[in-house]
């Protein structure tokens, strides 16, 4: 059985779907890895340490014969055209954005499992890239903050007088807020937060940040996940937050509902109210956005000298560690699927539908498509 | 004796019970308890000096029962206090 | 042997039983405190022997025998969990004792009893019987003979006050009347009061009960002191009896009873009001200084952290906690669930902040094989990640889920708020297991009493 | 008497020596302030602000009717050119590599002030700017590393496995080394550093980090900064630090003799030693360098993919805490230049050499050269 | 007055006493537990009036008036720090009465007094005189009447030795031989023993020797009552000799001082050794219950943090500490120099570190003005920062350098581990001020005692 | 009264006083010996009782004199004492 692992070919994509790390996991399960050789370029990861960890270099394609494949971006139409039928992939398959890779599984008969769809519950939580991920592009997020802003984070009395500490707000702490606030804290800044669950207020606090209380109606969906909202409410929520945002020197914004573009938290009035020197971080520029004007990948300085960074493979900026947690999850998953040698039975992979965890993630099987289970 | 003797030296053990136990750890309260209940097993002691000077089979009686019940009070109530405290028995010789 | 000699070495014992009580105060010197009691009971005992005449030596010693043959083997093959009944009991045969010596000595003094020693004899066959029957009933309920609800019925109330004021009036007229027969109606009358005294407590508040009843033979055993002219008895039953008092009240703050509720049940309680009281399964609640005597006698304890670690923002008092144990020489430990928290490594964060070196920190994998030589897993706030129910329960919501197998430790600890689950949603087995202790509260505010205990220890 | 500040002008500069909320300390001494229009636009101080702080904001040349000229670069040697004499002008004026700009000023008759000398005494600790620059360069320092590594810097377990700890070496532990090893211990790095001056020890450790004892002479010069050494035991220092280096993650280098090009700590082959995906963040690129290869202003990607940071106005990264730091530092040190009026005798100023900071200060005085004290 | 009755009121003074050592052993019960002690005093001296005969009560009532008017007045105007010589010269006076009521009760038994009374009265005549004697040279080495230092010459330790040879033979004589003259003797040998026994004491450990004057006075009192058959003196007596030793041992514990070598350093010590001690400028160093103390009664505490606690790192025990305050009702703040610390923000670092709200963060010219509203300023590891150098001593490498002002504070305490200078190297004269208390050591190790001791009170 | 009971008593206020002050805080170290000063002037009982019964002069004498002494010791160390314990008059009510 062969798991290959292809070079990402997305533009600014530095993870890998496997560090040489896990690969003996794969190995001793029976199983051949084949990766493509430069795939671990960005990730530090060389084509002799790959081989020394026990997988197979090839340079050029390893789509054609293998049975599994594991990517961190989806396979494109053209890539999924040239498995075999049957054969596995795990990848970001997003049922929204690749629409077309999707397709394009479904006709080549294979076997297509979206990490994004792995249901929330605990047992699945060890094969959750989308918490793994967000936990890098939360702390990056924070250490961006930092970086462009021309303030301290931290109080410090000195000498030449006292450095006043800086005022972060972190809008929607879900796993890559929290972890925003949690890195915002630790360098010093006074952080608040706000997030429309209700259960966020005691998990904010728990990080010692401030909970922002809105005398709004609290949103709370299936799996942990926010629910979106009315525009009617949005409008609310925006005004509401308008004093905190406008006396902050950071804002971060995760806010993101699933399936959904990206809720617009911030106008551009709301931009505007904060002084010159500001900094926003809007991790969610590249589903559209929480913050009116943010462009991934660019950092925007409005007219008022506020900048707006804009996030774009926000995890890649991580390379090291967020492919490292990628490999693990997706090992897992895998390992899940993967029915070992026992009793004369060779290795072999088994999709059973009885597991949620199996059922929620599979997007294409045997030619047709599935909902998935959220 | 005379009573002032008896009463001070009544108040003043009384003092003594008081301060002495004054401030045990919870876990302590039931050994405790057990460790007093066998002290006043020293009833002992009357139920001996009665039964010695007992004069009819009614007294002899009352006082050999006096004697039993006595003695079973205080040795069953060091031993059993004693088994309750085994966990404070060096197990950890380290201990400051 | 002379008379002053005689006394100078029973006041020796009652010095042994001061010491006995001191040391019996403090975890690290109570068995010596124990031992010292015994030897004090044990030259008590023999030094009587010297003091002539000496009558029914044989009597004496066999009845000695045939005590000690029955007390010893009880006591020690009585399992922990049934001691208390067995103090109850001893208790209740102390008072009995004093009952009957001080009737005996009364039948000796015939006519020449002053007015005094008449009283204290009363007050002896009165306190002395009631301890004992109440202690026979308690002793019944803790050993489940009877039921161990408080037993209360129509009209209970006004027999029990009927028989109090019998007693009373029997008294008075033993005082006056003098004689065999009034003394034994007192004696009846103060067995019957004092089943109808205990009959009415409830189970939580027995413990009480039998404190109090020591205490009062303590007080019974004072006055036959003042009856045979006995310093030593006078003393050392005092010293019960104002020990016992003390630790009457201690035990009942401790478990956060009324200790006039618990007496007077008997009289204000309506039988309506006690039937109501809910069934609930019983768990074993501590107070942080029983927690705190565990970790001090532990040679290896793990902390496991939780979601209500954060919550309750006790970092650093859980850092002071494991700083002070490790400068007792016991070997510390976190164990970081994977999940612990809301967030990835929201443990770590926390635990960083209060400045928790790394090398305690140690992941699932690493503690999971150690807990079966842990005497202590302390699990603070936390709940689903140590939750049985997902390696038993097919079909929770965490089944499936590596867990902190914490049961194979050899205690373990829960500090949190309530019986109340955790993120999930479902109920943790573990904490009505037997070696399970819960110590409600935030658990900032625990840990700080545990520390505070400890240091105290 | 009028103080003026022009606008910086070298490239990089984002400086300015004096922000609005300074300016009423000058003023209520009597001063009128000038400011050169557009002088805190980089440090987010609008003209608008200084005036309404009291300061006369004027367009183009400010220095020729200036009494005291305030700057954080160096007066060009033109610029000197233009002022009055008798004029005072403080700045960060380098006796090692303004040469020309010293010149111009003693020819000038210009009373020329330098903040690089003020003396390490403790009374002159709110008047020491470097101090101040060197506060904010370490902290920038830090946060570079932790940007630019594809590592976290904390320790974090996850469901995906266990993100282990960044190791963080820091060389040279002076104010911007301490600071950078604050930082990064509260990201969670674990970090360890060196430091020539013995002193150093206790003060590292104090920070929470581990400190390294190498076994070498310990080298402390006056005023609590440290002396050059011999190439010996510079070679002997870095064959000792060379494992140390090779098994960190980011390396902070801060090393700095006074009036000295920057002590080599790290060669190629030491820096050769280090994996791919390492950080060294080189904050004395500018003054040569402490590691090989670094350049000012650039990351420099070795063959080995490990990536040098050289830094290059590095207090001007946080415009606006390092101005304000500074600002205050150079009012104090004016303030102590001021005899105010008192008793009809109006307000002046006072170069008395009597006072030790003065006199270390002062580079140029009524035509003449000044050694500093130092 | 019946004798019944007049013992029981004794009795009750008796248990007067016993509740005020109780009260005066807490801080918040010390006054109630003295003015108990008075009342029990002024039963037992009313209620002896009620027992005739009385004969002389003008002379008694003079008397008591007299010395009410030499007492009074005397307690009232001393000032503070001269209390502790004034209760050495009342031990003393009370020694002495009590040598004198034995010595009149012996006139007055004449030859019907048993050999036990005898024995009593020669060692309360013994003690009596000793704490007599030895009291006024306590004062006035205290009051510098004489020289503070020990005082020995050579053969010294013979004289002394000698001259308690002679006290025991003097008494062996009185009891034998009965009679005025041996027991004036033995009077006057033992008030020279007791100066002979003080002189050698120094300095520092005169109070531990007053404590134990104290204790001998107390067990006088208690023979005095076995030859006047008064329970109260007796009870009383023993009372003071048993907690007086405690105390005396307490105290030798608490100045770290060996109560051995206290004692019998008139025996051992060789007059070089003595003279050797070198002359070190006083400080005035206290234990961590002093300064916990200190912390509970204040209202508004200044925490001046420095280096020092960088070092220690001590930044969460110091939290822990404010809290405790806090809680308590204290107005706490932390006064942050600009210049602590060996780096810019470093005390910032390190207590945002221990998780310390910014809010408690005063910078210095804020906190410098509320020092005068300060009940109490605790300097942690810092030096140069508070030293007033700064503004009095021109030339010196800190002069000019703006300092926080905790000298305006009513108490300073520092906490450091010598008495070595800051960074800057220069000596601290704020160390040697009379409101300054020094808790020597690890500033970590001192917090830790002080936060517990604090919370105990 | 035998001399048992005295012992006895003797041996029950010894426990007594070491009990009762042996957690005192060093700071109260001072007060307490003032306070126990205090107690022993009661002594001033046995002073009066002398005087009372006393028959030649030097009886008087001395035994007027012991009163005095005693009087100084008793009202004097009781005073000083509660001006030892200023520090802790309700400095803050707000305590616990
Ligand atoms: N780590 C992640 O990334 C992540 C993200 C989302 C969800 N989760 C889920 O969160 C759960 C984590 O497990 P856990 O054991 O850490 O938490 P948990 O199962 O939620 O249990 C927390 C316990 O802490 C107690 N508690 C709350 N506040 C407290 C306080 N102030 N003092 C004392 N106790 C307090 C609560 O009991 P009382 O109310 O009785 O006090 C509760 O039982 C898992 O189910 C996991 O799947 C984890
Ligand atoms: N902030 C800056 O940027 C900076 C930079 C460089 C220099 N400085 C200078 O550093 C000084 C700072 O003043 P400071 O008051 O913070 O410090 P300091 O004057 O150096 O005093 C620190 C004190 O802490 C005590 N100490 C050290 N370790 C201790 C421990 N483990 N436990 C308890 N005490 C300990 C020392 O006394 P013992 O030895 O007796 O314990 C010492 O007296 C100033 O002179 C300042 O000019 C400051
Ligand atoms: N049980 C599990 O196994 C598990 C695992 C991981 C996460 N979770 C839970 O799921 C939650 C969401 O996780 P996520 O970070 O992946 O979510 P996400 O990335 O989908 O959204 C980020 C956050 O934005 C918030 N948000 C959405 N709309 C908003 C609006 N208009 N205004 C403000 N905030 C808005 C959401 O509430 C969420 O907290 C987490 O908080 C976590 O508690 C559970
Ligand atoms: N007393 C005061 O008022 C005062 C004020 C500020 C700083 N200081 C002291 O002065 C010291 C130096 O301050 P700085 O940061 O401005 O110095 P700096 O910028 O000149 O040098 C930075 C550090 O590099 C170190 N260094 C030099 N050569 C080295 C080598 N070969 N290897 C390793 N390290 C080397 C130095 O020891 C110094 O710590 C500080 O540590 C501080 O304690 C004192």
């Amino acid at each position: 059985m062969q798991i290959a692992v292809p070079k990402e070919i997305r533009e600014g994509e530095k993870r890998v779907a496997l560090v040489p790390d896990v690969i003996n996991k794969l190995t001793r399960l029976g199983l051949d890895v084949v990766i493509e050789s430069g795939a671990g370029t960005h990730s530090q990861g060389t084509d002799a340490e790959y081989e020394s960890a026990g997988a197979k270099i090839v340079k050029g394609d390893v789509l054609k014969s293998a049975d599994v494949v594991l990517s961190v971006q989806p396979l494109t139409p053209a890539q999924m055209g040239t498995l075999k039928k049957g054969a596995i992939t795990i990848s970001f398959l997003s049922p929204t954005t690749a629409v077309d890779s999707i397709e394009a599984a479904a006709k080549a008969g294979v076997t297509a499992l979206s990490l994004e769809l792995v249901p929330r519950i605990s047992r699945a939580q060890s094969m959750d890239a989308l918490t793994s991920q967000a936990l890098c592009a939360g702390y990056r997020a924070a250490l961006v903050g930092a970086e462009l802003s021309p303030r301290f984070f931290p109080l410090l009395m000195t000498a030449a007088g006292t450095v006043t500490p800086a005022q972060v707000l972190v809008l929607g702490a879900g796993v890559a807020g929290l972890q925003a606030i949690a890195t915002a804290r630790r360098l010093g800044a006074v952080v608040s937060a706000y997030d429309v669950r209700p259960a966020s207020a005691d998990e904010v606090r728990s990080m010692g940040a401030a909970f922002i209380e809105l005398e709004l109606e609290a949103l709370e969906g299936a799996g942990g996940y926010a629910r979106e909202m009315t525009e009617d409410r949005a409008a609310k929520q925006r005004e509401l937050l308008t004093p905190y945002i406008a006396k902050s020197h950071v804002v971060i914004t995760t806010a993101a509902v699933p399936g959904r573009t990206a809720p617009r938290l911030m106008t551009q009035a709301m931009v505007d109210s904060m002084e010159p020197g500001t900094i926003i971080v809007d991790l969610a520029a590249e589903t559209g956005g929480n913050v009116e004007g943010s462009k991934p990948g660019e950092i925007v300085t409005t007219s008022k000298g506020v900048r707006i960074w804009g996030g774009k493979d926000v995890p890649s900026q991580l390379a090291f560690h967020a492919s490292s947690l990628y490999s693990r999850n997706v090992v897992n998953l895998l390992t899940l699927l993967t029915k070992p040698e026992k009793d004369g039975t060779p290795l072999s992979f088994d999709i059973n539908f009885e597991d949620e965890i199996i059922a929620g993630a599979t997007l294409t099987h045997n030619g047709e498509r599935r909902g998935g289970n959220k | 004796m005379d009573a002032i003797a008896i009463i001070s030296i009544f108040v003043l053990a009384v003092f003594v019970g008081f301060e002495v136990v004054s401030k045990v750890s919870s876990t302590l309260h039931t050994p405790l308890m057990s460790g007093a209940n066998a002290i006043h097993g020293v009833i002992l002691v009357g139920a001996i000096m009665v039964c010695s000077h007992s004069s009819t089979t009614l007294e002899l009686v009352l006082s050999v029962i006096a004697i039993v019940l006595a003695t079973i009070n205080m040795i069953g109530g060091f031993v059993v206090t004693d088994r309750m405290l085994e966990m404070f028995k060096g197990k950890k010789g380290a201990n400051k | 042997m002379n008379q002053s000699l005689y006394d100078l070495i029973g006041l020796a014992a009652g010095v042994c039983f001061i010491l006995a009580l001191k040391g019996l105060s403090h975890p690290k010197t109570a068995r010596r405190g124990n031992i010292i009691g015994a030897i004090g009971a044990t030259i008590a005992t023999v030094v009587v022997f010297f003091k002539p005449p000496i009558h029914n030596l044989g009597w004496i010693l066999s009845a000695i025998a045939v005590g000690a043959a029955i007390g010893v083997p009880a006591a020690r093959k009585v399992q922990m969990t049934q001691m208390p009944q067995l103090v109850a009991l001893f208790n209740g045969v102390g008072g009995g004792a004093a009952a009957l010596v001080a009737m005996v000595e009364y039948q000796a003094l015939g006519a020449e009893a002053t007015t005094a020693e008449v009283i204290f004899t009363v007050f002896t066959v009165v306190v002395g019987c009631v301890s004992f029957s109440g202690s026979v009933i308690t002793f019944m309920k803790l050993q489940e003979l009877m039921t161990t609800r408080p037993v209360v019925f129509p009209g209970g109330r006004f027999l029990i006050a009927a028989t109090l004021a019998a007693v009373l009036g029997s008294s008075v007229w033993v005082v006056i009347a003098l004689g065999t027969t009034p003394l034994l109606v007192l004696a009846a009358l103060s067995l019957l009061f004092g089943i109808l005294f205990v009959l009415p407590v409830g189970g939580a508040d027995v413990p009480i009960v039998i404190s109090l009843l020591n205490a009062f033979t303590g007080l019974t055993v004072a006055a036959s002191g003042y009856v045979l002219q006995s310093t030593l008895l006078i003393i050392a039953g005092t010293l019960v009896g104002a020990s016992g008092t003390i630790l009457t009240r201690l035990m009942a703050d401790a478990m956060g009873r009324s200790l006039f509720g618990t007496l007077f049940g008997a009289f204000t309680a309506k039988p309506q009001d006690l039937a109501g009281a809910a069934e609930e399964r019983p768990v074993r609640s501590g107070s942080p200084d029983d927690v705190a005597i565990l970790l001090n006698y532990a040679r290896r304890v793990v902390i496991v952290p939780g979601f209500g670690l954060a919550v309750a923002q006790a970092q650093h008092t859980v850092r002071e906690l494991a700083d002070l144990m490790i400068s007792k020489g016991i070997d510390v430990a976190y164990g970081i669930h994977p999940v612990a928290g809301r967030m990835p490594g929201h443990m770590n964060v926390l635990l960083a902040e209060a400045n928790v070196p790394y090398d305690q920190l140690a992941e699932m994998d690493e503690v999971n094989p150690t807990f079966g030589q842990t005497d202590v897993a302390i699990v603070i706030g936390a709940n689903d990640v140590v939750n049985p129910a997902a390696q038993t329960t097919p079909g929770c919501p965490i089944y499936g889920m590596p867990i902190l197998e914490v049961s194979h430790a050899a205690n373990v600890i829960f500090l949190k708020r309530s019986m109340r689950p955790g993120f999930a949603g479902i109920e943790n087995e573990l904490l009505y297991d037997p070696k399970t202790m819960l110590l409600f509260g935030d658990a900032k505010a625990s840990l700080t009493k545990v520390v505070s205990a400890l240091k105290a220890l």
